[in-house]
């Protein structure tokens, strides 16, 4: 394989190949948020109403913005975690378990010890993290100690976790009312609700572990050749064990900010997380084979693949076709951000 | 009798002991024509398997399935009255196309196959939302069992879905282990630029392996929706995962080249009495799916055959 | 001060090492030779921690040890070069040099990129190698690779007080004349700080660096011979268990090729890989591209194979224009490919012995895509037998082979099937001089059935030996034509001059 | 196999149901389980089995448990997609168990035609009351303005049954526009995202939100919320006690409480004593086989008195009046 991969030295030009394949998601994303106020332009024009391409653009505007934001940050997060994985050329589909588990033992501590950030309930909020981290702990164990492959593993501690989720609440749901809490949504920063703000900062943490700890340097090591890595004298099934560990602290955050946005802790808290993470982290260009890719990469993904649920609905795209529109517009975004020469094959 | 000796058979001493665990707590799960029944019920979940087997086995995955059969079953219920038995052939060639396709974004554009059937899920979706008008639809009863009546009747106390799942088995295990296509798929699950280099047609086999699995898909679809007797853009939910943990449980690993069809069988089997277990066993709802994922980490562990995984385990 | 004793070490169905018996003393370098198989690259993974041996005993200045991974062994000073690439190419320079051992650099959590940078440079410095640390190593040449490799065994160096085993395994099978020079000149350089180990298929390397010279064979050592009482005979003939042939390259049996043209290339370019380039090649003949790594040989093969679209130009094979390139047609004219990478492209592991064999053309073991299983095997058996490939049978999995062993499969599958047009990129790379002396006789035999080759050979004398034309391409682009008749053959030094 | 047993001495009374993370569901179960409470029973004697959304799952469970039970069985049933009902119904009748069934059937199905096992069917006219709700709703906007509906899963019989109520209603308050309606699959999350979304395209233009149901509701509400959006006038459906104690304080305008509790316990009940021979299904009129459950319109008037009543304390019903608080004969389109 070692022949396939290019190994031209990098041209001086601007516009390289790289470049190009390496901001695509950057620019798919810019292409999309230019292409939904088109289509308001297009329907505001067939109606006969003046319209200023951008400038009267509903889905355009700072508003919006901050609303794809709101349904942005908790994926976000979530796909931060399994980026993580990703990385290191394995996967994670347990987010949906952890996820449910973290908000739900969140909701309970925190109402148990009295209900308000502004007491002891605070801890509830590492609490969550450290059920977050336990959960990514147990995943890695029963991958790397039962040598399970990971989606197998993750699938079913996936499944462990929804049920102890349910296990927990009986089915119910807990309201978490607490306004300084609700803050998270409530309270707005130039426009943007704290939660977002939030999401960003945890995002930073993430690339600082990314690109400045050993830990982050070790996930690229294991993705790019793990028995080389091995070799090496690298102790990959700690590295292993560390990114699971990882990927749970922050399905864990990506939980307290599900629930800080609708204010309920619920066995449904982590639904739909799956599917929204990975196909936002391969969009974003992080490869599922791993070695490739990075935090940055996936904001990205989770913007593209937010900035398209919402604008479909923002055009008034019928329900019906949403989901085929959803499922090109990704194989488009990620046909795009491929590197056809880097990969001699894909499966 | 070493380790060594025991490890193709792990996958069936798997099924063998949850099987025991089951019966040694209710006998009455042993009760043959409990069996037959459950085994016969569960044959639309083992087709998809069945083709799911094929994705996999090449080291890629088909995520499409479960759509491929929501839209399968909203074809035929819309098109029965004017196709008649046809619409069997129609389910089925949408399903190869729709594989075909994923196959192609495959192959042809990079796209990894996790995304690409994933994303073709959602078009056959948005098909099945379309065409069954958002509504949950019925057959009409005569005309389903003046074309797909045989489907469900019982021949000699063998019902006949199993011998359609018999069938299509066998079509699928010769087409693995005696054909020339199923030798080409070995040597892509095991050794994709080894292939190439032997001048196979690697691309139009990796689609044709997703077609497969797309028409299987379509059967799978097409026997649910007969033997509900109606169809809408969700009959199918719910056989995704468990179509992947079948073919996972019995021994066909992601990265491919290993297992195959024959797996699948025991991976069902193994999905079926697990299920099975939880009823008989009266598993406190609250609890099912808690005891499923450990047992399935359990079983995982008992069938997978380590050495075969070659290199890493990602 | 490093020694094995009566060590075994067994895998299903193979005893790779028996009884062994080794031992390195303070700054020598030690050579280890021995067949394909023999279990020089098993011994060395014993030493190096990634296997545990099954018997026997192992210590260092007296002390016994038992390394559970290649870390452990680190830690007791022992370092290897592998005979694979074994960096990890997506990670930079620096990066790979320190992987796993980035703790000294880390201050309050956070990697100091400046001083690991500073540090690796010191270590590029010590195999004269001047170049970036910070750059993305699937950037560099192969040679690049081998040398930082080699850098990143000798932070050992720094790390450990000891005294340090360095183990080579084939580090030179990669690197071209002047690299493996420089690579002697390094190891001769740290024998005051290390001992070496070095493995290697090129005998005129091993009797130049090695102080003494351990011999394998079939999992044995079956002869330890010092530097000055080194003979190459004596030990090729200790290694294969016979005499060599003294006409390595069989030019004795080169006859002049025929007249009719199998692959013809008219001017043809591809993209920037190469440009312009014509030749024919004729039924009988042996065409060596020869030229510096990257030069684009490879390329040119892959082009004949349909894996590589030209961008201009006409290649027509067998007096048919080719318009769409693709494997599949190419095979089906009677091309065969027998890729560098034998043990990706070469051989599917995973797949035993005869489906191997047959896997290009299935469709004469078939009826109506129905294969014919017994026919295949009965097939494997005949060229198992006739090419000695060392397998119990035809059903074993072709990964579990030894590299000549394998490359033999390779070589069986387009000879079985009738191929006349057969494509060789580096076809010896890695074997011992027996199975390279049974390729050579193969490559003659193909001659002489009417078959067209053309080679990219591993050592320009192989080139020189074997081949009745040589083209000499310098980045991608066509520098000279060489007749080779046997006894009128160009000199290396023509073709170097040419090539650089 | 075929022939219906006279009476079945102590069948094994099973519930099945989608899944135990909606309330909706937990309050069947709780209806349920103080069925089998009353029979002087514990709480664990009720079987759930659970498809979480898989029709699929549901027969293969259904199947496995009369195998299990021999036929011995009363069992009572959401059969998760209508198509499903038929197949469950046949293997129940094939086994000889007493099958009732809850929300989803196809129209062609019906009790009466097999005999005494296929006990009653019971559902709920949501188009009538999700009527209602609107007409609160188109009220108090003042009949004038943009009206969003957040709808249940597409396919899904009251889903679609929810937005026609709301259709019926517009046409007497020609001066509201229906913006648009998008299938939010009975979810907080989802609802939420698709909320926003509509406020993006319709801004200020929504003067009115009708939601499918509760749990969609909560997801509204709390994108308005974000927005700082108040006084929005929001309708619901279902009842549960979360919706109520919102419809007290006036943040839902009105909610339709379908008394899922007494809907588990009669249909586990109606398959009981039909099994126990407690009375023949088949010498019942066909409006005590296939009926309307009861609806309870919940507004912020009567919410607090309703909570009261329904809600804090469980009111013990008569598990044996199985048509008392019924609805009406199912009447199709
Ligand atoms: N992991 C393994 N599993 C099974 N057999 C193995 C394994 N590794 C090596 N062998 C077998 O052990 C024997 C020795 O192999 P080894 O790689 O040590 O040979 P070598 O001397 O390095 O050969 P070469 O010159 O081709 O590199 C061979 O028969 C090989 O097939
Ligand atoms: N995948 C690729 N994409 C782009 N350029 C490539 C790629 N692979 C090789 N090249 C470039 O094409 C030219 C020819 O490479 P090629 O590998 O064919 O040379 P070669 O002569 O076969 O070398 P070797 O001695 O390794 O056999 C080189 O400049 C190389 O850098
Ligand atoms: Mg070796
Ligand atoms: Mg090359």
């Amino acid at each position: 394989m070692a022949d396939t991969m290019a190994n031209a030295t990098p041209a001086a030009r601007f516009l390289t190949r790289d470049r190009i394949i390496k901001w695509a998601p950057l620019l798919v994303l810019g292409v999309l948020i230019l292409l939904f106020p088109f289509f308001e332009w297009l329907e505001d024009i067939r109606a006969g109403e003046a319209h200023a391409y951008l400038i009267d653009s509903r889905f355009f505007s700072i508003r919006n913005a901050a609303r794809i934001g709101i349904a942005a940050a908790p994926a976000l997060m979530v796909a931060v975690g399994v980026t993580f994985i990703i990385i290191m050329g394995s996967i994670d589909l347990s987010m949906e378990g952890t996820v449910s588990v973290c908000a739900v033992i969140f909701a309970f501590a925190f109402l148990a010890w009295s209900g308000t950030v502004l007491s002891w309930a605070w801890l509830a909020i590492p609490a969550a993290m450290l059920v977050g981290a336990a959960m990514g702990f147990i995943n890695g164990l029963v991958h790397v100690k039962l040598k399970i492959p990971s989606f197998m593993a993750s699938l079913a501690m996936g499944f462990v976790g929804t049920g102890l989720a349910l296990l927990l609440t009986g089915g119910d749901r807990t309201r978490v009312e607490d306004p300084i809490f609700r803050s998270l949504l409530t309270e707005r920063w130039l426009n943007f609700p704290v939660m977002v703000y939030v999401a960003f900062a945890f995002l930073l943490i993430a690339w600082f572990i990314q690109s400045r700890t050993t830990l982050g340097r070790n996930f690229y090591a294991v993705g790019g050749g793990e028995e080389l890595a091995h070799a090496s004298g690298l102790n990959v099934e700690r590295v292993r064990l560390m990114g699971f560990t990882l990927a749970g602290v922050f399905f864990a955050v990506g939980a307290l900010l599900a629930v800080g946005r609708i204010g309920i802790a619920e066995t449904a808290t982590g639904n739909n997380f799956m599917f929204v993470s990975i196909t936002a982290v391969v969009v974003g260009g992080t490869a599922l084979w791993g070695g490739i890719g990075g935090v940055w990469n996936t904001l990205v993904g989770v913007l593209i693949v937010s900035v398209i649920n919402n604008g479909m609905v923002v055009i008034g795209l019928p329900a019906y076709v949403q989901d085929a529109v959803l499922g090109i517009l990704v194989i488009l975004a990620v046909v795009l951000s491929t590197d056809r020469r880097s990969v001699s094959f894909v499966k | 009798m070493t380790l060594e000796t025991l490890k193709p058979y792990l996958p069936w001493i798997t099924l063998f002991v949850l099987a025991g665990i089951v019966g040694a707590a209710n006998p009455a799960f042993f009760n043959p024509v409990g069996l037959v029944a459950l085994v016969a019920d569960i044959t639309p979940l083992f087709i998809m398997a069945l083709g799911m087997t094929f994705a996999i086995y090449i080291g890629g995955i088909d995520l499409s399935v479960q759509q491929m059969a929501n839209l399968v079953t909203v074809i035929a219920t819309v098109y029965l009255a004017q196709f008649g038995i046809g619409v069997a052939f129609v389910c089925v060639i949408v399903g190869f196309l729709f594989g075909a396709i994923s196959g192609f974004i495959t192959t042809r554009l990079y796209v990894p196959s996790f995304v690409s059937t994933l994303a073709m899920g959602f078009v056959a979706l948005s098909g099945a939302k379309f065409l069954s008008g958002e509504r949950a639809l019925s057959m009409d009863a005569t005309l389903r069992d003046q074309s797909f009546g045989w489907m469900f009747g019982n021949t000699a106390g063998v019902p006949h879905e199993l011998i359609i799942a018999g069938v299509l088995l066998f079509i699928a295990w010769f087409l693995q282990k005696r054909t020339t296509f199923g030798r080409a798929l070995k040597a892509v699950g095991s050794g994709e630029l080894a292939a190439v280099a032997s001048g196979l047609n690697v691309d139009r086999i990796k689609i044709l392996a997703f077609a497969i699995s797309g028409m299987f898909a379509a059967i799978a679809g097409l026997m649910f929706s007969v033997k509900l007797s109606g169809g809408d853009a969700n009959l199918a939910n719910g056989f995704l995962l468990l179509a992947i943990v079948a073919v996972l449980v019995g021994g066909t690993p992601l990265t491919g080249g290993v297992g195959g069809v024959v797996n699948t069988v025991i991976g069902t089997l193994i999905v079926v009495v697990i299920r099975a277990g939880m009823v008989y066993l009266e598993i406190d709802a609250t609890q099912q799916q808690m005891v499923f994922g450990i047992v399935l980490i359990a079983a995982i562990a008992l069938t997978i055959d380590r050495s075969k995984l070659r290199g890493v385990v990602k | 001060m490093y020694e094995l004793r009566k060590v075994d070490k067994k895998f299903p169905g193979v005893h790779a090492l028996k009884a062994v018996d080794f031992k390195v003393n303070r700054g020598e370098i030690v050579g280890l030779v021995g067949e394909n198989g023999a279990g020089k690259s098993t011994l060395m993974k014993v030493i190096y921690g990634a296997y545990q041996p099954d018997g026997g005993t192992i210590t260092i200045d007296g002390t016994a040890v038992r390394f559970q991974n290649p870390r452990q062994a680190m830690e007791h000073g022992i370092g290897m070069v592998f005979q694979e690439q074994s960096l990890i190419t997506n990670l930079t320079v620096m990066e790979n040099i320190f992987l796993g051992y980035e703790a000294q650099f880390v201050k309050f959590g956070v990697i100091d990129w400046k001083a690991m940078a500073e540090a690796a440079r010191r270590q590029l410095a010590k195999v004269k190698l001047d170049i970036n640390p910070a750059t993305i190593t699937s950037e560099l040449s192969f040679a690049q690779r081998q040398l930082i490799e080699l850098a990143k065994v000798l932070t050992l160096e720094e790390r450990i007080d000891g005294d340090l085993v360095i183990l080579l395994d084939e580090p030179t099978s990669v690197l071209a004349k002047e690299e493996v020079e420089l690579l002697f000149k390094l190891v001769r350089e740290l024998t005051n700080r290390a001992s070496f180990i070095f493995v290697s298929h090129r005998m005129d390397e091993v009797l130049d660096l090695s102080d003494r010279i351990y011999v394998m064979k079939d999992g044995e050592v079956v002869d330890v011979v010092d530097h000055d009482a080194a003979e190459v005979d004596a030990i090729q003939h200790k290694m294969v268990g016979r005499d060599v042939d003294k006409e390595y390259y069989r030019e004795q049996k080169q006859q002049p090729y025929g007249d009719e043209v199998l692959v013809s290339f008219d001017t043809v370019s591809a993209g920037n890989r190469y440009k312009d380039i014509s030749f024919d090649l004729h039924r009988g003949e042996v065409l060596c591209l020869v030229g510096t790594e990257g030069s684009g040989r490879e390329a040119i093969l892959r082009t004949i194979f349909g894996l590589q679209t030209p961008t201009s130009g006409q290649v027509t094979i067998k007096g048919q224009p080719i318009s769409s390139f693709n494997a599949r047609a190419s095979v089906d004219l009677g091309v065969g490919y027998v890729p560098r990478e034998r043990k990706v492209e070469g051989i599917v592991a995973g797949m035993n012995v005869y489906e191997n064999m047959t896997l290009s053309q299935m469709q004469n073991y078939s009826n109506a895509g129905v294969l014919r299983t017994g026919e295949e095997k009965s097939l494997a058996r005949t060229w198992i037998e006739r090419l000695a490939i060392k397998t119990p049978n035809e059903n074993k999995d072709c990964g579990g082979l030894s590299g000549g062993n394998q490359q033999k499969v390779v070589l069986a599958k387009w000879r079985s099937g009738g191929s006349d047009i057969i494509l060789l990129d580096h076809p010896t790379r890695g074997l011992d001089i027996g199975a390279k002396e049974d390729v050579y006789e193969m490559i003659r035999a193909m001659c002489d059935d009417g078959a067209g080759i053309i080679l990219v050979a591993d050592t320009l004398e192989e080139a020189i030996g074997l081949s009745h034309t040589i083209l000499v391409v310098k980045d991608g682009e066509f520098q000279k034509r060489f007749d080779g008749r046997p006894g009128d053959k160009p000199s290396l030094y023509d073709l170097v001059h040419h090539m650089i | 196999p075929g022939m219906a047993r006279a009476a079945i001495a102590d069948p094994t009374v099973a519930w099945s149901y989608r899944n135990r993370t909606n309330p909706y569901w937990n309050e069947i179960v709780s209806g349920g389980e103080a069925f089998v409470e009353s029979l002087g029973k514990s709480k664990d004697f009720l079987t759930h089995l659970i498809n979480e959304g898989s029709s699929e799952k549901s027969l293969a469970d259904v199947k496995a448990l009369l195998s299990k039970t021999n036929g011995d069985l009363a069992l009572a049933i959401d059969t998760n997609d209508a198509p499903n009902a038929r197949p469950v119904v046949e293997a129940c009748v094939e086994a000889g168990a007493y099958v009732s069934t809850l929300w989803n059937k196809t129209d062609d199905l019906h009790p009466w035609d097999f005999g005494d096992n296929y006990v009653s069917h019971m559902s709920w006219s949501d188009e009538g009351p999700a009527e209602q709700t609107a007409r609160i709703l188109l009220d108090a906007m003042g009949g004038s303005g943009g009206v969003v509906h957040l709808g249940g899963i597409a396919s899904n019989n009251p889903a679609i049954e929810r937005l026609n109520g709301l259709k019926n209603a517009l046409v007497d308050y020609p001066d509201v526009e229906l913006l648009d309606a998008q299938p939010a699959d009975w979810d907080t999350q989802k609802a939420n995202q698709v909320m926003s979304s509509f406020l993006t395209r319709y801004g200020d233009e929504i003067t009115g939100v009708h939601c499918a149901n509760d749990t969609i509701a909560y997801g509204v509400l709390e994108a308005l919320r974000a927005e700082g959006i108040e006084g929005m006038p929001v309708v619901s459906y279902d009842g549960n006690p979360q919706a109520v104690e919102l419809v007290s304080r006036g943040e839902i305008l009105a909610t339709v409480f379908t008394n899922p509790h007494w809907g588990g316990g009669i249909t586990a009940s109606l398959a009981y004593h039909a099994a126990t021979g407690h009375f023949k299904p088949s010498e019942e009129p066909n409006e005590h086989r296939e009926f309307y459950g009861p609806t309870i319109m919940v507004t912020p008037e009567d919410a607090l008195d309703f909570k009261a009543n329904y809600l804090d304390s469980v009111p013990t019903y008569d598990w044996t009046d199985f048509w008392g608080p019924s609805n009406g004969p199912i009447q199709y389109k």
